[in-house]
């Protein structure tokens, strides 16, 4: 597995291996194909960010772009679902969620409960999180807490192109609901990645390095940032468990409060805003059934709670580094009762 | 509203039993959980599609099973039109294990996928969205599936139903939608809401026909319907009708209806589906009364039963709480 | 102050103290005056809970039906607000934000930071929210930690009548975008309220009953059967302090902190679903901030990670009750390390 | 296309210069942006609004101070046309702290609500509610003011636009509904994304009058505008405008354009408004060439040192991140 690609290649790669493997895959969304209607090349955008380029010269009766309602497409892609096509809509900024939130949230989450699990309902969605871009307030959140707050869905949040083509698999063939956290500015980020197809599956979190003395639980784009922490604290003789929950719904518990068996220590580190989120939740899971082995205080390194800045100056403030991460590690592994 | 002359030569005698055995289950269907209502026994929200049963059986008579519908918070109507089974419905409002969602739905999310009844919906406006989608998934296989939507005059102000309009225009969908405009929603007069003369009127900016038809008259519903689903079937994209009807209780059950003039007292005396259908499939000789009274007996002894069936049946129990949310998790 | 009157008698009276105060407030929402165009009594509903009955005959043109369409007018309240109005609207279930969540979280919650602070958005958002009426899926959610989540909003959750009209006028008065939860199980739940005019601050939280065992924090509804538990309990010997946030943002997290200093032991107890929580959250500051004074295990009493179910048999067990809390209690206090 | 003869007769000298002085500053301001944008040194998201000028100032020129105006991502021509600081904007732009936001909006977020500029906005759709809300106030304080939400042909299939035009009808609030037709929402051409033949036949649907007018020619735009507001100041309700015009460069900065055809070339040639402008005015002699050369060199020079000074400015720091959350908290 020699071959590096990007997370953007990695993503589409998924796409197109399953929508080879199985003709029930469409994809939809606003310039997903590149600019219905208009002049030009048919697939001149393959999405804003380019993720689902090429997919339609392959596959032009199923990438369809879509009008501006996300309500419409994502209810529509979610109707589809239940009638035997397995949607990958894309939400283009997870920012978006306000626009057509009922359909997810209110529709396919809970059409197997209320109709008393005669109904799955096999829909991604494809969303794009997370600050560094100077997009600004409405274009950079990390909401994924949000829908992990809600009983029947999933969410994956990858953290390498590894993983988002493994996990993007695992999404399109799942038969319930997952929203699929895309990293805006990992799109170009590289690693090593098969090219043959793989599926990981869910609710696996990875130990993406081993360490004895404190556990970082870290989301998304900021599994590098705790990596970079680790490395730099080893430095002085801490040892870092760096875990990866890469879905947080489900979450696998048991890794977590396994490594913290281990360490007797928990730092979570979340880009997301800090209040009800999946920080304070990893927090509440390990204060709940891991207090036995717990040493210290469970830190949380997060944004603040404000929205996300314009200004480089702020941004760059705004989102976890590793030197915060690495202050809180050692707060953890100083602390006397 | 539609001339109905040809129309009504086009369903044949067996065809009309049919679609009176359909209007007359969900009239009595509604008024039964309207008196069990008053009992204190049916739980939750409860919205009665009594008034209005010739829209969704002129409508859903040209359906089959692999068409889509979905429907609305007063859902029972659809439900019943598109072959939902009764006795399922009627434990589904009584909250018991053997319902149509084994009792996890209750009224306003009753849904039976294997008919394409995609449910009820405790959201206004949340249907048209999705049934873009099972429009598309027929457009793609190919099979000639249609997709309706049903949602009433106060629906059509919410802007899902107005997007989900323009994306199947946009997409070119097998999707009709359907306004049932009762005059209300809850208390609010849809004159009032609706800042057009017709909720048809909105079909133009949303590049369909707008159709407007007398709910009280199955055979202008039935006809509208048909050519709509026709268009959809061959490709021809979707529709908008609009059927002005009424809604012969309250909002919800327990609604006093201050709000409400005597139209109810009128639509019944004067312009009832059930009673007109009757009156016109008798006098001009296509059915035998004997036999519409033979479905009524059927009917009643079938709603009978479905009651006394709900009521000794089981509830769910704690092992029921946790199943059905995920496939696999 | 011996008059007693119900949680929805003390919203309305609020809510028509502060009409009669201050011109500038205005009430929006589907029927809250009651079936504008329709025949018969112009304010027959005031609202579908009856809790703006009345406003509409001694307020006419400051109460305001609308069609529906949550972003058109929950919209229209934050643009009214951002021109010197302070409106009141109403979502008339919290079940419902899915149609309208971006004009409250992208929009009124973000415009005073986005715009530098030159901005303040006066507005207040009604909601009902909880489970118990049988009422099914879509309208019997706690979401209320969703709004928690979102840095700009604030989050009030009264749990009494005495509380309901104090944290009403309040959030009138605030500059700040309210979400004003009120459990729909409660409205007819009586309680002494005076008559004057007064406003409960925000972030400050009530000890409701004091104890040295276990510190109980319990939200909206759950404060009742916080109590309840509580005085189960105390005939075993256990004395539980049960602290009523009152707001969940902001949050009176000394207080919270304090309690759990003086009892070692935490139970929240909160009838939403247990992910990205209001129950984690404050289980998360605990396990940060006062892991010093931590004996136990941080419990949490919520609902299963499900959808709310229909049938009464079912929704019985779905929402937390004195049994359930008691029983976390006990397992707190048998703790042994 | 709304004929326009007695219109530029209604207009003096004067105001004739000022709104040229507001349209070419748009210009000067957006091709200046264009070019930092390339060197590097501006941050984020930027869409421009070159070649749409005659829409944002023949609306505006009709506003004043008490009346309010929503944006859109595409916003810097609705702010200076409402008369937003253009040094404080060129200082957002470059995340300066002497910025119009402190440098914590951005291009998509320049607000002045002291101007009655409610802000650009990020999200599709995000303004017509708000401005349905400062209408409200204008209604209930009775000052006559009337609030306009731009809106591109993208964001009129958005369902909030739609619910905002039915709830401004239903309120009979003095409203303008400006959709501002430039072909394209990012790649996707208008012709297949909105479901009409034009955006305007949609107002019929939601009880107001609609109308286009090509967002060439001031004058039209002037007029239309003219015509709609008054009726909204004397309580006459809203309206919706449809303004067909072409951006000049690519949905954002960075966008290659590769679905577009030439239609940027022969506009700028044959179409462009400040062109048109300036002939029409010169050639009837209501304003001589001189004056608007003189108006370009100021509008230059403000520009250019807009841009110096956003350059030489401040950036936020630390003490700015956590403040303007909340008024108190
Ligand atoms: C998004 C949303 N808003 C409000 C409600 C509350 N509600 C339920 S039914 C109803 C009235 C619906 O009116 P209409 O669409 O005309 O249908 P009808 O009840 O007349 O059949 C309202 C406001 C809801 N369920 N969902
Ligand atoms: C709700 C939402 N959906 C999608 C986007 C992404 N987006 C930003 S601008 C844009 C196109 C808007 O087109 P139009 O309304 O025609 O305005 P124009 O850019 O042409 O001025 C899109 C899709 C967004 N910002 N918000
Ligand atoms: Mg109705
Ligand atoms: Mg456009």
């Amino acid at each position: 597995m020699a071959r590096s690609i990007t997370y953007r290649e990695a993503i589409n790669e998924a796409l197109r291996q399953e929508m080879r493997r199985d003709e029930r895959v469409v994809v939809m969304g606003e310039d997903v194909a590149g600019g219905a209607g208009a002049p030009g090349e048919s697939d001149a955008w393959g999405g804003v960010m380019g993720v689902t380029s090429g997919l339609f010269g392959e596959f032009p009766d199923r990438v369809l772009d879509t009008p501006i309602s996300e309500s419409a497409f994502i209810g529509a892609a979610i109707g589809a679902a239940t009638r035997g096509l397995r949607p990958v809509a894309e939400l283009m900024f997870i920012d978006f969620l306000g626009v057509c939130f009922d359909q997810i949230f209110n529709q396919a989450a809970k059409f197997r409960y209320m109709f008393g699990g005669k109904a799955v309902t096999p829909v991604v969605i494809r969303t794009m999180y997370g600050a560094g871009l100077r997009a600004a307030a409405q274009h950079s959140q990390s909401l994924y807490s949000i829908f992990t707050h809600i009983p029947g869905l999933k969410v994956a949040v990858p953290s390498s192109p590894y993983d988002a083509k493994g996990l993007m698999i695992q999404a399109i063939r799942d038969d319930d609901p997952v929203i699929f956290c895309e990293h805006k500015a990992m799109y170009d980020t590289g690693g090593d990645v098969p090219e043959d197809s793989y599926a990981l599956p869910f609710g696996e979190a990875e130990i993406v390095r081993e360490g004895s003395d404190v556990t970082v639980v870290a989301i998304g784009r900021m599994v590098s940032v705790a990596r970079q922490a680790a490395e730099q604290l080893s430095g002085d003789g801490i040892e870092v468990e760096v875990v990866d929950p890469r879905t947080l719904s489900p979450l696998d518990s048991d890794t977590i409060l396994e490594s913290v068996e281990g360490t007797g220590r928990l730092v979570v580190v979340d880009e997301a805003t800090p209040r009800c989120s999946a920080a304070t939740d990893i927090s509440a899971l390990v204060a709940r059934e891991g207090f036995g082995s717990l040493r210290a205080p469970i830190e949380m390194v997060t944004a603040p709670h404000t929205p996300v800045p314009f200004s480089d100056a702020l941004e760059d403030l705004y989102v976890p580094d590793a030197q915060r991460v690495a202050n809180a590690v050692k707060a953890a592994v100083g602390y006397q009762r | 509203m539609t001339d109905t002359i040809t129309e009504a030569a086009e369903l044949g005698a067996a065809e009309l039993v049919e679609v009176y055995r359909s209007m007359r289950t969900i009239r009595v269907f509604e008024e039964r959980v309207h008196a069990e209502f008053a009992t204190g026994d049916i739980p939750g929200f409860v919205h009665l599609y009594a008034g209005e049963e010739a829209s969704a059986v002129g409508v859903c008579a040209h359906l089959d099973d692999r068409d889509s519908i979905a429907s609305t918070h007063r859902g029972h109507g659809h439900c019943i039109a598109k072959g939902v089974d009764v006795k399922a419905m009627m434990a589904e409002i009584f909250g018991r294990r053997s319902g149509a969602c084994n009792g996890k739905g209750g009224s306003m999310h009753i849904a039976d996928l294997s008919k394409g009844m995609l449910g009820a919906n405790g959201i206004v406006g949340g249907g048209p969205p999705l049934i873009c989608g099972t429009a598309l998934a027929g457009k793609l296989a190919g099979n000639g599936a249609v997709s309706v939507a049903f949602f009433g005059d106060g629906a059509s102000n919410q802007g899902t139903t107005l997007e989900a309009m323009n994306l199947a225009s946009v997409w070119n969908l097998p999707a009709v939608f359907v306004a049932e405009n009762n005059g209300y929603a809850e208390a609010t007069a849809s004159t009032w809401s609706v800042a057009a003369d017709n909720i048809a009127d909105r079909a133009a900016g949303f590049g369909m026909p707008g159709v407007i038809v007398d709910g009280f008259d199955f055979f202008a519903v039935h006809e509208a319907a048909g050519e709509a689903v026709a268009r959809a079937r061959e490709g021809g994209g979707p529709t908008l009708i609009e059927v002005k009807l009424t809604r012969y209780y309250g909002h919800f059950e327990g609604d006093q209806q201050t709000y409400r003039g005597d139209e109810v007292a009128r639509a019944r005396e004067r312009t009832d589906c059930l009673a007109r259908f009757r009156a016109r499939v008798c006098e001009s000789g296509q059915v035998a009364a004997a036999e519409l009274d033979r479905v009524d007996g059927e009917v009643a002894a079938l709603v009978d039963e479905a009651v006394t069936e709900a009521r000794a049946a089981a509830k769910p129990t704690e092992a029921d709480l946790h199943t059905d949310v995920y496939v696999a998790y």
